[in-house]
């Protein structure tokens, strides 16, 4: 039977299921595809700490969120309209985020008294009231899938590991997407007869979806006006990746990465070890201070070096950054964040780490700091961060935060020439080297390098003589390198560009950093359809500041920071500008809610 | 990467002298610091190598002996308290052209340098790592190390240490090291050829180099330095040869006993068959011989040298392998990923 | 300070059983994990000590292994990644009335760890280390450890891995371990005889143990917990006893040979003489064993253990002896230091 | 022939020659019997960051300086008004600091071409104008030493080594101190015939200075009035060691102190490891992560855990510190600060720590910190962190610094009698207990160690649920945590006394923290006698900041900020209350002279 095709400009869908469920692998499937559909997206996969915690529990709950467009959108979306719970601790535990009248599709098998239990439930919450306000699917997946693979001699085990396939089906029906493109991918991804199983499994649930009236519309979601190029589906740490291996590219220097697994981070390390064919060194380094002490031996040799982790790894490399610092050699630290204090929560997201990025190192060791804003803007910042400290000879922070890394969006993939050549060249020449002659203008010293004949020289953490490098312990030296050190970094403002407001600069001002980007502009959006007189400032740099921040924060009238922390990048802007910039912090380890930021502006601008 | 490697072979070494490798630095040791020996030493014999004077990278970490690169007309690198076989590994896979020396001492190496030294020496990047072991805190002024006999007494022990020291050879071999030797700061000519094999070894040749610390341990090895008494106390090992020592006349020989240990006899003509040769290629014997304390002889020279796979050429091998596959290191590729789309403009 | 130590001896020990060190935590282990099964030995064995629950303290660094304290109803602390023996060394130092367990894996012990590791070793404090060896980094999903294989391909070595791995119990005798065992996650019996041993060993006694790590390195131990191959692969060596193996009806032994190096034989009566018995106080014997891998078989339960002094001993002898003294812990001459004068009034 | 004795009230003298001259030990010399002749001083010993630096050369000049006066003094003084300096090195690298028209006493035979050559001299610097401002006192001292000991049969070289006594002997009759202490320390410290050959130098110099007409008078400086009480000379480090001692003996806890040798803070542990008598355990570790994390552990068995380092050492151990604040037990972390950043300069001092302290952790992971003002200050600080960090169950950082650590000055040691008692119990009962089950006000919660029975719990890195302190990836509970822990700092408040100002609160408001106290108070001081209206607020909390801070701040007409660094408290003022603070910053490795802030009060004040 035909059901109406409705076209609607956005949807949000959630799958969520036991951890063993295969969720992370239906939501890439269904972005991927939806990429393909042409749709603008951002997705926001979340996943216990446990590699697999008890089956059926709550702690197990593992789930991924799509937030799928015809505009231009910049979050996985607070609420789904679509939430898909295999099992009733999924439900329960995300039934809460579903909007009222959503649908809600569950796999009834599963809503026995065993597994609500499991769940620490005292009745199946299908029919305790909990699902009251939606539009219920109870559809048998596991029986449905059992029948469609029957005859492939599959175990019980391996059938019901297809069953994420039948849901995605029935996904791909509801939304009019094509199951091509994730058909041709299980094929390249899966034996026999796997492969087949899946193939019929999703086949399943789409024909179970268009036969069966359990649906009693279908939708459509057109394509966004994307600019024209090649687009691809991004999550922030492949952008990261692929970034520093573009600056490898741009600068003509070996990318060499040491680093020392963690969640969040551990992906880029993945990621970039398959950049072999580039010549990219990948060093797994016993701990994070031989990560990062490798990584300022590599960058000593001439490489472009990079050191990425996350808190705890971060704040074990303190001690060598003091030394990158001194020795003025130019390396990248990647702060993917997640959630602290100490082991905190290690796979949610937080902006909690700006303090020690800025001051985590002893004596006066300043640093220039960027934050990358979402999942495909890691590229972009992993360049900058690259271009800057090979051309300032300066050790680089860059954060960006778990929500961006394991998010994704479409990226349109520049073209080879749209990437700027900035080679970097050592330097050769004997005449007139000193280790420590600077450049007159970005204050960078020489980067000789061991191997090159007669600028052999030494350096190291004591504090040196400016000019010769010699170690030096004279007073006056040590003030003016001390502040040389720093307007080192106040310099380069002047190879960044200016921040630009969007909306009002002069009512209230929303500043964010870092992967709060989206959230905070999605509001500052909303809110300025409600004709309130609010404006977005965004940061990308945090140390230096934009020559402009100053005149744009004291000339608006109100100034609302929003960071998810308990208000650390207002401190300092405080400091510096003297300005009374109200904090909206939040530490939850979960991005905002547009709703909650708009509620809050809301408030500010009555 | 190409600009440096590229020139490793162009130029034939010029010839060089010891002067050619002291640099203009005022030297910083105390009067009478066995580290002036070892420089000494090291000077003469870079001089001798053969290498092209600026593919020397010489890295240190914190401590009096920490000092050594600045002294050293080469490139140097004074890194922080413990890290340096870490900085030193970034180097060598980054620049596999150079050619690596790391000078350590006991606190910096064995106290809080102890895993990089283990982890460098299991992954055998080729460089050659000294310890100078002078079995003491020297830089900051006298306290006990891993290396300090138990029932030290010294600033931070005024009751005597309790902690059990390492035998940084034997802590060495346990890491899976792949050339151990052992030498002393007035050892000079058996110094000098230690160094020379430990820069032969493909590897991390690991040398400990025990050092006088006049000011705060003075005297710890006047034991076997003292010129009379070496030939009891200490024993030369050389592979091939029996393990022999003993002043002219007194010939004595280590003989392995039924319970797996060694023992000393004096050699005759009829039982010079029993005297353990040393095979250096032996990680037993490298054990035994590493461990000997009086009133066993101690050893010295090469204990351990076996050929394993370098670190740098396994990663730098991938990446020629993989380098060398059809569509390699194509960047638009890379950034495409498996499924991109186009929007048409 | 006196407060708990007092009461140590105060009560006699309730008895107990393996449910009384169960805690209420839900354990978070994948269905499969190895670690469950150490965990039922450990807890086992907890309830035959003779020691009372709340004088168990279990310590852990962070890896899935880790969270081992959680799911043991005694005190527990699950610290960071790496450091869990220096806390154990702190809480054994302040409190040597208690009976100190740590639980580590070969990353936390053997890679972030591994300074500490080799230092709680050679001070040898009284605690039992147990490191759960699952050549893998379960926890952040699928790294390769420093115990993983040459070549060994994951997340992060697509190309398989270039390092040489460490052989942990090589590695302890090299730091002075005074107690050295191996065991397997599924050889309940012999595991819960090498915990007994452990425990009763004065000093910090290692055990590795081989754990499955069923999703991100299964089967890395198949070869020798398949029931069949087992006699064949595994020598469980027994201190006074001959290194035997062999299925039923092939008896084979290990010979030491000329060049110092194990060798099987086919053991007969004739030749039985020959086969080495094992003598678990000598360290060369330990090193050989230790490092036996296939096609010999490989070696489990106490391969090494000797008796020396304990380093919480050593520091409280020395309080104890100190407090002895005439004046002793007299504050206000302390304070006074050695040159008071008086101001009048 | 009897010189003219004129009575003054303050004198400067410094004390510099080689490393190997003894320097130090002839300071402290004259320090001790300058104590002892009751007045009040102050010292600051400055040495080479070398062992022994090439003899005679400038690097290896060491020196100490003995600031002593009848009135109440806080500093060991700008500019010495008498110059002992035995070698043309030490000569050049002092004289610019000799008060105009001031005493150069000069070791002349070292005055040869050898000796300038090694200070990189071309000329005699008696000869060459460097000296013409001073009276300049030339003594052949090794020579007059080498007369008064020939008949001992000492070599050459132990000879040599006698003269800084003839040195001292020729101080102690310029000043009419007494030599009977020293005679009595050098009995009790050296062998025969040292000890005869050390009393016959320094009673030659006495003798000579007498006999001779070296000098044209003879100075007096009269005992100072303090109060009433038993007296001793004691530095910051043995200040600290003893502090932490008697909050051992307060709290009734066993003092476990874990370090690892660092400079200036080694000196710390070298104090705590002779009081074995009373307990105390010292645990030299592997390194500063090892050090910090057994002191937890030791904590976590019911001791008062103490670790101690500096810069480098401070900064490996944020990671575990984050530990510490998550699991909520007491530990107290001193640093002693030197100059930064990376290996620095090892010897000397600065204030660049405090940023580090107060953000050096990954996540929000606040901790209390203070600061000690001077030498005899530092007991009562660390009193003061054991007190806070074993009743709010909360790891205290305490900073002090090289300056103070090594300087000394009289303390009034206090009776036991004075020392209240602060006795902590650890939980015992079980009815009711949880880990994390807090106090009402302090927010601590129960201190249940191992060994206890009934109490057996576990804690750990990850996030923890109120109350029980299981485990808990609750959003609700970490923000509730996050803000609670922040909450318990903020607490501290209460418990804490209210800031004064000394001088006038609404005129410039000069603001010092830590060591700076000293210059700081006595540039006030200065300036208030020239009639300026001047106050001084100085801070020994840094987190929390006193109540009353606030009001004071905004009180104030103008406030003025001094720091050795680049401005860090200064900052944290104005994000916290918006004050338009000014900073004056040095960064030399030495403390402020109180020359130069008084001219920057006058500035300001004109
Ligand atoms: C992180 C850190 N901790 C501590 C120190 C202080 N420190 C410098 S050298 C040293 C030990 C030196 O001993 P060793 O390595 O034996 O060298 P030696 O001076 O004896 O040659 C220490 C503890 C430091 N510089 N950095
Ligand atoms: C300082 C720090 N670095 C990295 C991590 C991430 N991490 C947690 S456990 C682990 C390794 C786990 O491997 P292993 O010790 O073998 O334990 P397993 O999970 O295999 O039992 C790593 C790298 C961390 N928690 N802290
Ligand atoms: S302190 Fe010892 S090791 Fe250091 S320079 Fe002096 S003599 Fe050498
Ligand atoms: S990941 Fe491996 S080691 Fe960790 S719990 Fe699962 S099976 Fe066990
Ligand atoms: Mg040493
Ligand atoms: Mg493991």
């Amino acid at each position: 039977m035909q059901r109406p095709l409705t076209t609607i400009d956005d949807v949000v869908i959630r799958f969520v299921g036991d951890s063993g469920d295969g969720m992370q692998l239906t939501g890439t499937q269904f972005t991927n595809t939806t990429a393909l559909a042409g749709n603008d997206l951002a997705t926001f996969p979340d996943f216990p700490a446990e590699i697999r915690a008890p089956a059926g529990t709550r702690a197990g709950v593992s789930g991924f969120q799509v937030h799928f467009s015809s505009k231009d959108i910049h979050t996985p979306g607070d609420a789904p309209q679509v939430l898909i719970a295999m099992n009733p601790a999924a439900l329960v535990a995300n039934i809460k985020d579903l909007r009222k009248g959503g649908l809600l599709i569950v796999n009834t098998e599963k809503f026995v008294e065993r597994e609500w239990q499991k769940a620490d439930l005292q009745a199946n919450p299908l029919e305790d009231g909990t699902v009251d306000d939606f539009q219920v699917v109870p559809v048998q997946i596991a029986k449905l899938t059992k029948e469609a693979v029957k005859d492939l001699g599959l175990s019980l085990k391996d059938t019901d590991r297809c069953k994420n396939f039948f849901a995605l089906g029935m996904a791909y029906w509801l939304f009019s997407r094509d199951t091509a493109p994730t058909k041709t991918w299980i094929k390249a991804k899966f034996k026999a007869p796997f492969d087949e199983a899946n193939i019929r499994a999703l086949e399943a649930g789409w024909s179970y979806a268009e036969t069966v009236e359990l649906f009693h519309e279908r939708f459509d979601v057109p394509a966004a006006h994307l600019p024209a190029g090649t687009y691809r589906n991004i999550t922030g740490n492949e952008a990261l990746a692929l970034g520093l291996l573009t600056a490898s590219h741009q600068t003509g220097l070996r990318l060499f990465l040491g680093a020392y697994p963690i969640t969040p981070a551990s992906d880029v390390l993945h990621y970039l070890a398959k950049f072999k064919d580039f010549g990219v060194i990948t060093f797994q380094a016993e701990d994070e201070i031989a990560a990062v002490s490798a990584t300022i031996g590599a960058a000593f040799g001439g490489a472009l070096g990079v050191t990425t982790s996350s808190g705890p790894g971060i704040a074990l490399k303190g001690e060598a950054l003091g030394l990158a610092v001194m020795t003025e050699l130019p390396i990248v630290v990647v702060d993917v964040q997640r959630g602290g204090p100490s082991t905190g929560l290690p796979t949610k997201t937080e902006q909690s780490d700006l303090m020690i990025a800025m001051y985590g190192r002893h004596g006066e060791a300043p640093m220039p700091v960027l934050a990358a804003c979402t999942p495909a803007d890691c590229f972009v910042a992993a360049t900058e961060a690259a271009r800057i400290a090979t051309s300032f000879m300066i050790p680089v922070m860059l954060l960006t935060d778990g929500y961006i890394a394991n998010g994704s969006e479409p990226w349109r993939v520049p073209d080879l020439s749209e990437l700027s050549a900035t080679p970097v060249v050592h330097r050769t020449e004997p005449e007139g080297f000193a280790p420590y002659k600077r450049d007159p203008v970005t204050l960078a010293r020489p980067w000789a390098v061991p191997g090159t004949p007669g600028l052999e020289h030494r350096i190291g953490g004591l504090e040196k003589q400016d000019g010769t490098g010699n170690v030096s312990y004279d007073p006056a030296n040590h003030e003016h390198m001390v502040r040389l050190r720093a307007d080192k970094v106040r310099r380069i403002e002047d190879a960044i560009p200016p921040l630009e407001v969007f909306g009002d600069a002069d009512g209230l001002l929303v500043v964010s950093w870092g992967g709060t980007y989206g959230s905070v502009r999605t509001a500052v959006e909303e809110a300025r359809a409600q004709g309130l007189r609010v404006g977005h400032l965004h940061l990308r740099w945090l140390n230096p500041f934009p020559k402009n921040l100053d005149e744009l924060l004291l000339g608006a009238e109100r100034v609302l920071v929003c960071e998810l922390n308990l208000g650390q990048l207002v401190q300092i802007l405080r400091a510096r500008f003297l300005v009374d910039a109200l904090s909206y912090a939040q530490v939850q380890g979960k991005p905002f809610k547009v709703s909650a930021l708009l509620a809050r502006i809301q408030t500010l601008s009555a | 990467m190409s600009q440096h490697e590229a020139t490793a072979e162009e130029q034939p070494t010029p010839s060089y002298t010891k002067k050619d490798f002291m640099s203009d630095q005022t030297i910083r040791w105390c009067p009478g610091c066995g580290d002036y020996s070892i420089l000494s030493q090291v000077q003469t014999v870079f001089a001798e190598l053969g290498v092209a004077r600026e593919r020397f990278a010489v890295l240190s970490g914190i401590g009096c002996s920490s000092r050594f690169p600045y002294y050293m007309n080469t490139y140097g690198f004074h890194t922080i308290h413990g890290r340096a076989p870490a900085f030193a590994t970034g180097l060598k896979l980054a620049r596999p052209d150079l050619d690596v020396w790391q000078i350590t001492g006991d606190g910096d190496a064995l106290s809080i340098g102890g895993n990089h030294f283990i982890h460098v020496l299991r992954r055998n990047v080729d460089m050659v790592l000294l310890l100078f072991n002078n079995r003491i805190y020297g830089l900051t002024k006298g306290q006990y190390s891993p290396t300090s006999e138990e029932g030290k007494k010294t600033k931070s022990t005024p009751m005597g240490s309790v902690d059990h020291p390492f035998e940084p050879c034997a802590l060495a071999l346990g890491a899976e090291a792949s050339f151990v030797a052992r030498t002393v700061d007035v050892f000079t000519t058996e110094q000098r050829e230690v160094l020379r094999a430990a820069h032969e070894h493909k590897g991390t040749s690991f040398v400990e180099i025990w050092q006088n610390c006049n000011i705060f341990n003075d005297g710890a090895f006047a034991d076997i330095t003292d010129k009379k008494a070496r030939a009891e106390k200490v024993i030369f090992v050389e592979n091939g040869q029996p393990l022999m020592f003993g002043a002219e006349g007194a010939r004595k020989g280590l003989r392995l006993s039924r319970r797996l240990e060694l023992e000393v006899i004096d050699v005759t003509d009829d039982n010079l068959g029993e005297v353990l040769v040393h095979d250096e290629t032996n990680p037993v014997l490298a054990m035994l011989v590493s461990r000997l304390k009086p009133p066993f002889p101690v050893a010295m020279g090469v204990l351990f040298r076996t050929s394993r796979a370098l670190y740098e050429v396994g990663v730098h091998h991938q990446l020629e392998l993989a380098h060398s596959r059809p569509g390699a290191a194509d960047l638009r590729k890379a950034l495409l990923g498996s499924s991109p789309w186009t929007v048409a403009g």
